[in-house]
């Protein structure tokens, strides 16, 4: 492989993304795991106009780092807790967890690189936002339409959900 | 720059987030961990619109829904959290056991 | 096809009919429950007599045969599978259906000490009536497992709720252990249905001559197949039965069911057992019959041994009786094993007379039981002096346990071991011992009981009310009408056991 | 040329436009109405919705298979079938909810009968559709709005709890589908099923094979939980536990019977040219047979443990969930039609299951507890309540002459067609054991004394719906031909092969 | 015609039973002595009939098919079949006469009557079926009247616990019967005696099976007989009423076993070693039982020794090849002993119930005439001419003698000498000296009497049938037969020998029990063991009672526990199995999301890995 620019960009941009997933698994204030998620996503939106897809990246940095890791920030500062709790976590968890998740990783990692797929990339060519909404509304007109329906069940659900008791 | 570079970052970023939802005690941090997830997720997705095995551009499409999708959840998810806290008071994901057995 | 042909039907499902009545009686009015409970055994204990009398005794085959098509489900390829509604009597089920209606007529008139819920009770009771006949009376393999798991249930729920006191765990045992034995049932019902697309009787047997008939040319896994159907149907009726080591359940019920039950379930629903072996063990599958002949020897040799032997140091009555059921198991496992006329024969006449017989002794402690409030052995004694005429009955029973000639038990034992001794004398003579602690145990039993001078408590007991010795005589009836003239019985059953001899030996 | 929603026959959308429809106008009317007027009516629209799509369905029939949009939408008859035993669960839930008198629920009692008409539109479009995308919108649809079914009664922190269980581990398990989604589409390129079956087609024998292995066992992680098979069966019996009753029979019904739609159409299309390769019999059908096996050992052993009569049906689902799995999983091996004995046990599933939890909702409140001791006597107080009961409990535990016994039989059919008999074997020890917790029930209602000795009243709704299930379970159980033959009539086969009007994408 | 009314004989008592039995509440108690006494008088005069007669009657009825085999119902009245016909109705008609004086003061005597009944319709049949499996069926019905009656006195607990051992022990016997029918069914194919016989005289059968159901069936003959190592049932049976001992423990039961030896001769014949073992088993019984009859005290025990050991010298007689003189002394026996027991009776009922001879005494001078009919009956034991007993004791001895077998011969002297000296034993300590119980003041009643005379007339003078020189039985019996063929002439000294013996064993006795000159203590302390064994019965009952009944609890108990733990506990394992599977599933689901999360992963790592990790690693 040679090292050429995009190599390098997406070597810093993974470095950044999976920097922060670790910072955020080993932040011990909450506030910290946040944020270095957002940085995480920002670092993936990186990575989306890395493959050409710009118009990802701007989504991916205006939801996920704008509105979802407010809304994250949002439920932490709602969910303050009074009192520290003792852990009722079983010490084999984490052991067990750790374990699961290494040998989860360990088959994705081995079956990627046991198969590497090797096929002629596409230069993207044509990749607009025009085309993609030309798409979006034809061939995928119907998910398209659910998912506004989504969206509604979502927002009548929050509401049901959060609102404050009526004493 | 193959597509397996991308894989592998998805497949870290995968498992971080799933190691996550198993271990963090504060329920935001969960449910971020979950969209860590689909994230990952996503970034196969688009990665394979490049460098499938068939471009195309419907990977950019699919995770345009995911990202709608995983927005809502990420509302309801804050919803029912906070709905729980008003019982609870508490936001330590270990504390929600008093259905077991 | 004529209506006569739905007789089979009109024996099962009359009951039913006295279900329907039972639902419209009120709740309080437990005479009437009882009166119309005793009335609805009566059609199918008439018809049953009826198809006894006008039974063809030179007839091949099931009579009174009626097909109906139930339903079938499609396959991808090929005929689809075909369930019948067919019901049909031979030699093999007639003695049984009528065993059947005569032990649940007189286990509705025995019922008499049931006085809660009478109405419900009624209505299982008859309900179970019509399980143990629809077993005997389907033509059919799925329609038998369907009245065979009906009779578990009903079962499960006389026990439960009218038991004595530890009735709710011998409830839980007696659905699980018959439970898993029609698990067995269910898994080479499936699993026969696949190989030969039908349950029917006739074609089972039809087909399963063709496959033995041409083993050699078939791939090895049908043979394979064939066995593990076999095995799980000799698990399933193993357990019915029961044989060692799948008793334990058995011991409960009989202590814990209320008398009626008991009466049905040791005088019928253990039948089914021996039922299945005959149908399906040795009717079906001779060949494999005759590889492991020794082996049901052995086994009867166990149960007749272990069940005796148990029985020996039992110190409840109820208990000894259940062992003793074991152990006259055990002497159905000789019949089977010997595989020849005699044996079979005998095998049947056991079914029919053990059934008669501990209806009976089930009886007779159950009445006794209402007036001593104790079935302990040690506690007992003497009660000749103030109970004569249960005395008296007690001790034909007894005898008949025994063995006694002149009564039904000896023709069946008789015949059992006539039989394996053609072709196992020696399992047959150590089995023999078994004559001899049987005799020892039932002894014990009636001597306990009814000998010995009386303690103070039973001084004024009453003796028998005409309630209760009418069917006990109606009983001893019987059980001395086989033992005298056995043919009575054993002629229905020839033809049909001279076909299933003739199979085993072709 | 690029087809429009437009150029199709949209006639064939009427349910599912039925039923969005009447979601809009379920929230609006909230909107308008008074609150001291009766939240009921909602339901009954929601209700006439429901039979109104019902209708459609019903009139659906008997076309050949058409498809919108490269299938992102399409009916056959396997969609018509699944979608008629949604709306019909549907409604019997709907029936069920207008005699409710949850106080907690009503708060919330517009909303509640609107989500109820989302989830189902999104279990419709499960069993409707063979793209992928739509296919998880779906999914998404019915998730998120039960989710917020199962909290919606807000003051009572075991909903709450519930409901953040259900959350966590359905957006885990919606991750894992995505996941496996993500490298199917990957090495095919399309999100559309009928030319991902031509790409593994071409894929199958090679070593990108590695891939499609991930992606279906990836997926197989979110289509368990779905249906709630072990060992990611975990979440439901808190979460049937945590909702309210008519929430858990939306659930154990509606959804699983969804999800096994869903399950059977991306798999059967999806990954079907493995077939030829041996794959599918040694990977697929084996990771389907060890679910189904783990799912009837867990469900029916720890239900021995239950006292909780909810918690105890969640678990006798897990363990049918493992029985319904039998056919898919075997279906490899023989010419065994699959279909009739999957839908006959899964009607036969929704009738028995949808009855006890009725029956149990009605036990439960009058006794203020969920506990087994409710149903202490059952039989002294309301006999035709306990005998109804104890008709559903025959059927759950396979007992003749019940649904459950002509479904369980047929599934072990399919069993031992397929000559793998460990797995019959396991299925019928483990409904064996299944028999103690099940009759464990009549032990209470027959065995037990009654602490309070009133007759419970049952309203008219109530009565439709348990009347429904009995005669459901009666049927099937009695007269199963006439439901095998339609089953058997019905052109299953066109669920999995490109409609006439495809022209692909 | 002939057949049919021979049919009768058994018909009249099972009539008479089941009268009584339906009817015991109608009947009063002169009423049911009057049935039965009528039923076997019926039963007696036709069997007279058929003796006078004397033409072989045989009558066959099908019964039970088995296969393609029909098995009758079948009768043969032979010689042998005749004669005892005649014993049993002779003894039974007196005994349900004697019984009505005996009993009349028991409130079942109904039931006591319809049991005789039955017993003496059991007999008949036993004796007229020509067929091995009615052979047994009424060999068992006879030993099922002798448990009831043995029992009758329900409420004593020795008479139970002597009517348990009597049915056990005889049941053991018959399992050794039943298996050799079971064996000769299929070996003769079929249960009729004549098939056996042709089977067996026209060699089919290998001499080993013959041997082997020979002794099968002899085994059986033990149990009935009261042979040993099976004798020890008998003297408990004397628990019963003393008519019955008379009747079934005496005359004519016990008879059974040695009936059934003769009856199935041929095939004794043909196996030298089942003659053998009848004979030796029968030496032994006859010298083992007459020597435990020295030291016993309860009048009955004596006469019930004094049974087993006469028993033993009809096996005697009959393994040494003397069919005839076995026979004969069955006939004589039958008669002698009946009235002993009788007497017994009488002398019981006059002292109001007291057994033990120790405090009898002094009856003679009470009850002469007693007393005369009751020595009759000891002279014809001891063997004394003109006695019956004289003449078929001789023939036993002298067949002996003549197979060769001195051994037996001397054994059998032995036994003579004993048997005199303790049935005179007997007759002087009850009926010599002074009483020393109870006093008999009332009279022997008529309907006792009647019946002890009749049997005294019968014990003097059935010696005759086959005096020297006419043989009348001898000829009689061997008819049809040749089982008689290895006779030889006597020679002059036996009977001297015998009868000798038997003064000797009768002077003795006078010495020490007549005119007590002679003290027994002396005899006693001299060798103390010995009488110790002999009174305490060898220590046989307790040898079995260790031996076998113990064992037998033990085991029993032993399979209980087995039944318990290991069965039951292979349930309870599988039960606790499911519970476990059970628990484990219910301690993951410990209320977390996290843990469940967990569960799943590690489910999902699990199955690929399982499932896919072998292909990839091909």
């Amino acid at each position: 492989m040679s090292i050429n620019s995009e190599f390098i960009a997406f070597f810093i941009l993974s470095v950044m993304a999976i920097g922060g997933a670790v910072f955020m698994i080993n932040f011990t204030r909450v506030i910290h795991m946040a944020l270095a998620l957002a940085f995480t996503f920002l670092s993936i939106a990186g990575i989306y106009l890395q493959l050409h897809a710009e118009f990802l990246a701007v989504i991916q940095i205006l939801i996920y780092t704008g509105a979802i890791s407010i809304l994250m920030l949002f439920g932490i500062m709602l969910t303050k807790n009074h009192e520290e709790l003792k852990s009722s976590i079983a010490p084999w968890h984490a052991v067990l967890s750790f374990v699961g998740v290494a040998a989860f990783f360990g088959v994705l990692m081995w079956i990627i690189y046991q198969t590497p797929v090797i096929s002629e990339p596409s230069d993207g060519e044509g990749w607009t936002i025009l085309q993609l909404g030309e798409r979006v509304f034809t061939e995928y007109v119907i998910p398209f339409e659910l998912a506004s329906i989504l969206l509604l069940v979502a927002l009548v659900g929050a509401v049901v959900l959060a609102k404050k008791e009526e004493k | 720059m193959v597509v397996t570079s991308y894989l592998a970052l998805s497949a870290i970023l995968f498992s971080i987030g799933l190691y996550g939802v198993l271990t963090k005690r504060n329920a935001v941090i969960v449910l971020f961990c979950i969209e860590l997830m689909l994230n990952a997720a996503n970034i196969n997705f688009v990665a394979f619109s490049k460098f499938g095995l068939f471009p195309d551009l419907a990977g950019h499409i699919f995770t345009l829904f995911t990202i709608t999708i995983a927005a809502a959840e990420a509302a309801l998810g804050i919803a029912i959290l906070i709905a729980l806290y008003r019982h609870v008071e508490t936001a330590e994901a270990d504390q929600f056991k008093s259905l077991k057995g | 096809m004529s209506w006569i042909n739905w007789l089979p039907a009109l024996v099962t499902f009359f009951p039913l009919l006295g279900v329907a009545v039972l639902l419209f009686l009120p709740r309080e009015k437990t005479g009437l429950h009882r009166f119309w409970g005793i009335m609805a055994t009566l059609p199918s204990l008439f018809f049953a007599l009826y198809m006894y009398l006008h039974f063809d005794q030179g007839f091949k085959g099931l009579q009174w045969f009626q097909s109906v098509i139930w339903f079938q489900i499609p396959i991808l390829q090929g005929e689809p599978w075909t369930f019948h509604y067919s019901m049909g009597v031979d030699g093999l089920s007639l003695p049984l259906i009528v065993l059947t209606t005569i032990v649940s007529t007189l286990a509705a008139v025995a019922s008499l000490y049931i006085r809660q819920a009478t109405k419900g009770y009624y209505q299982l009771l008859l309900l179970l009536e019509t399980g143990m006949i629809g077993v005997f009376a389907a033509a059919n393999l799925f329609l038998f497992f369907i009245f065979f798991e009906i009779t578990l249930i009903v079962t499960f729920f006389l026990i439960g709720k009218w038991g004595f006191l530890g009735k709710v765990k011998a409830a839980n045992r007696f659905l699980l252990y018959n439970g898993l034995g029609s698990g067995f049932l269910l898994f080479a019902m499936v699993a026969l249905m696949i190989m030969f697309g039908s349950l029917e009787y006739s074609d089972l047997e039809s087909r399963m001559g063709q496959v033995m008939g041409q083993l050699a040319l078939l791939p090895p896994q049908i043979e394979t197949t064939l066995w593990a159907v076999f095995i799980a149907l000799m698990i399933a009726f193993s357990i019915k039965l029961p044989v060692f080591p799948f008793h334990s359940w058995m011991l409960r019920t009989h202590v814990e069911a209320p008398t009626p039950v008991v009466m049905i379930h040791s005088g019928v629903l253990l039948k089914m057992g021996a039922y299945g072996f005959m149908r399906f063990g040795v009717g079906l599958f001779p060949e494999q019959m005759k590889e492991i002949a020794v082996l049901i020897a052995i086994l009867g040799l166990i149960n007749i041994l272990y069940g005796a032997l148990l029985a020996i140091v039992q110190r409840e009555l109820k208990s000894v009786l259940a062992y003793s059921s074991i152990s006259h198991m055990g002497i159905i496992l000789f019949g089977l094993a010997s595989l020849n006329a005699a044996g079979l024969k005998g095998v049947m006449f056991q079914a029919v007379s053990h059934g008669l017989i501990s209806a009976l002794l089930f009886f007779l402690v159950g009445c006794m039981y209402e007036r001593t409030r104790t079935t302990e052995l040690d506690d007992l004694g003497g009660l000749a002096k103030s109970m004569p005429v249960f005395s008296g009955i007690f001790l034909v029973g007894i005898m008949a346990l025994l063995g006694l000639p002149g009564l039904s038990g000896f023709i069946s034992e008789f015949l059992s071991y006539l039989g394996l001794f053609q072709n196992y004398p020696v399992i047959a003579s150590i089995g023999a011992l078994g004559l001899i602690f049987t005799v020892v145990y039932a002894l014990r039993a009636l001597l306990k009981t009814t000998f010995g001078p009386i303690h103070e408590r039973y001084r004024l007991l009453n003796d028998l009310n005409v309630n209760e010795s009418v069917p006990m005589m109606v009983l001893v009836a019987l059980i001395v009408l086989i033992g005298v003239y056995p043919d009575s019985l054993g002629a229905p059953m020839q033809v049909t056991l001279d076909l299933i001899v003739s199979r085993i030996g072709g | 040329m690029i087809q429009t929603l437009l150029d199709f026959d949209l006639r064939v959308l009427a349910p599912e436009l039925v039923i969005v429809a009447a979601a809009a106008l379920l929230t609006i009317v909230d909107l308008l109405l008074k609150e001291t007027v009766s939240r009921k009516w909602i339901g009954i629209l929601g209700l006439l919705a429901v039979l109104v799509a019902g209708i459609f369905v019903g009139l659906g029939w008997g076309h050949e298979p058409y498809q919108i949009l490269g299938d992102s939408y399409r009916i056959d008859d396997f969609s018509l079938a699944f979608k008629a035993i949604l709306l019909f669960g549907t409604a019997l839930v709907l029936l069920f909810s207008l005699s409710d008198k949850d106080t907690e629920k009503l708060e919330a009692e517009s909303e509640y009968y609107s989500l109820l008409l989302t989830a189902l539109l999104g279990a419709m479009i499960m069993v409707s559709s063979a793209e992928l995308i739509t296919l998880f919108v779906g999914l998404e649809l019915l998730s998120l709005s039960s989710y917020i079914l199962v909290g919606i009664r807000r003051k009572r922190a075991d909903s709450a709890e519930a409901a953040w269980k259900y959350v966590v581990l359905g957006s885990v398990s919606s991750a894992f589908i995505l996941y496996g989604m993500s490298f199917l589409y990957g090495l095919t390129g399309t999100t559309h099923l009928f030319e991902i079956q031509q790409h593994v087609a071409e894929i199958a024998g090679t070593d990108y094979q590695a891939f499609l292995y991930l992606s279906f066992f990836l997926m197989i992680v979110g289509f368990g939980f779905k249906i709630s098979s072990a060992p990611f069966h975990t979440w439901a019996p808190d979460v049937y536990q945590g909702a309210a009753t008519p929430v858990t029979i939306f659930l154990a019904v509606v959804s699983k019977v969804a999800a096994f739609a869903f399950v059977v159409r991306i798999v059967l299309i999806a990954f079907i040219p493995l077939v030829t390769t041996g794959v599918w019999n040694e990977v697929i059908s084996w990771s389907f047979m060890l679910v189904a096996a783990l799912s009837m050992i867990v469900g029916n052993t720890v239900a021995l443990r239950q006292k909780d009569t909810k918690r105890l049906m969640a678990y006798s689902s897990i363990a049918h969930a493992g029985y319904m799995l039998v056919p898919p999983a075997t279906m490899g091996f023989v010419g065994f039609d699959l279909f009739p004995s999957l839908v006959f046990y899964l009607v036969a599933y929704l009738c028995m299951t949808l009855g006890a939890f009725v029956v149990i909702e009605i036990v439960a409140r009058r006794a203020g507890t969920y506990d087994m001791n409710a149903f202490a006597g059952l039989y002294q107080r309301s006999p035709s309540l306990a005998l109804i009961m104890t008709f559903f409990l025959l059927s759950l535990a396979g007992l003749p002459v019940t649904a459950g016994f002509i479904g369980k039989f047929y599934i072990l059919m399919s069993a031992i067609a397929s000559t793998h008999y460990w797995l019959a074997a396991i299925m019928i020890a483990t409904t064996v054991i299944s028999y103690y917790y099940y009759f464990g029930f009549a032990r209470q209602m027959y065995f037990r004394k009654a602490e309070d000795s009133q007759k419970i009243a049952v309203s008219w709704p109530t009565v439709a719906v348990v009347g429904m299930a009995v005669l459901g379970t009666i049927l099937l159980g009695i007269i199963p031909d006439f439901f095998l033959q339609a089953f058997g009539q019905l052109d299953w086969v066109s669920g999995f092969s490109q409609a006439a009007n495809s022209l692909g994408y | 015609m002939e057949a049919n009314l021979a049919l009768l004989i058994p018909l009249f008592p099972v009539i008479a039973f089941l009268l009584l039995i339906f009817g015991r509440k109608a009947f009063c108690k002169k009423m049911a002595a009057a049935v039965g006494v009528a039923a076997t008088f019926a039963s007696f005069a036709l069997s007279t009939w058929v003796l006078v007669a004397g033409e072989t009657i045989t009558w066959k009825v099908p019964w039970l098919q088995i296969g393609n085999q029909t098995v009758s119902l079948s009768i043969e009245i032979g010689s042998l079949q005749m004669l005892m016909l005649f014993i049993v109705s002779v003894v039974s008609m007196l005994v349900h006469l004697y019984s009505y004086g005996y009993m009349k003061h028991d409130d079942r005597i109904q039931v006591f009557y319809a049991y005789l009944a039955l017993f003496t319709f059991s007999m008949f049949s036993l004796v007229m079926s020509s067929n091995l499996l009615w052979i047994y069926i009424f060999w068992e019905l006879v030993g099922v009247c002798s448990f009831l009656l043995i029992g009758f006195w329900y409420f004593k607990p020795e008479a139970r616990d002597a009517a348990r051992k009597a049915f056990v022990v005889t049941r053991i016997g018959d399992v050794g019967f039943f298996i050799a029918i079971c064996l000769a069914f299929w070996h003769a194919g079929s249960f009729e005696v004549s098939d056996l016989q042709a089977v067996v005289e026209s060699g089919q059968l290998t001499p080993g099976l013959i041997t082997l159901l020979a002794v099968l069936i002899f085994v059986g003959a033990i149990g009935k007989s009261g042979q040993f190592p099976l004798h020890t049932w008998l003297p408990n049976a004397m628990e019963g009423p003393t008519p019955v001992s008379a009747l079934i423990h005496a005359a004519t039961m016990v008879a059974a076993g040695v009936y059934l030896v003769a009856n199935l001769f041929f095939l004794f014949q043909a196996s030298p070693f089942a003659m053998d073992l009848v004979a030796y088993v029968g030496g032994f019984t006859a010298i083992f039982a007459a020597t435990i009859g020295l030291a016993q005290y309860d009048i009955k025990r004596v006469l019930a020794y004094s049974t087993v050991s006469q028993l033993g010298y009809m096996m005697l007689a009959l393994g040494s090849a003397g069919y005839v003189a076995g026979v004969f002394h069955l006939f004589t026996h039958a008669f002698f002993k009946a009235l002993l027991f009788l007497g017994a009776g009488a002398v019981i009922v006059l002292l109001s119930h007291e057994q033990d001879i120790r405090k009898m005494g002094g009856l003679w001078k009470s009850h002469r005439q007693l007393g005369i009919w009751f020595l009759a009956g000891c002279l014809s034991i001891a063997g004394i001419p003109p006695f019956s007993g004289f003449f078929s004791k001789d023939e036993i001895l002298l067949s002996t003698y003549l197979d060769g077998r001195i051994d037996l011969f001397v054994i059998g002297i032995i036994a003579a000498f004993f048997t005199a000296f303790y049935m005179f034993r007997l007759f002087f300590m009850v009926f010599a000296g002074e009483a020393r119980g109870p006093k008999a003041d009332s009279k022997v009643p008529v309907v006792m009497m009647v019946p002890i005379v009749i049997l005294g007339l019968f014990s003097v003078f059935s010696g005759f049938a086959n005096a020297s020189p006419m043989h009348l039985l001898t000829a009689w019996l061997s008819k049809g037969n040749d089982y008689t063929a290895a006779t030889g002439h006597a020679p002059v000294w036996l009977p001297v020998l015998v009868v000798t013996v038997s003064l000797v064993g009768i002077g003795l006795a006078y010495l020490y029990f007549g005119s007590r000159k002679w003290s027994t203590s002396k005899v006693v302390q001299t060798v103390p063991r010995l009488h110790k064994l002999v009174f305490n019965k060898y220590y046989v009952d307790e040898l079995y009672h260790y031996a076998f009944v113990l064992p037998a609890k033990g085991i029993g108990w032993f399979l209980y526990g087995v039944d318990r733990f290991v069965v039951g506990g292979l349930a309870y394992l599988t039960a606790w199995i499911a519970q476990f599977i059970g628990r484990i599933g219910s301690r993951i689901q410990n209320g977390q999301a996290q843990t469940y999360a967990l569960v799943s992963v590690i489910g999902f790592v699990l199955l690929i890995v399982g499932l896919t990790a072998g292909r990839f690693l091909k």
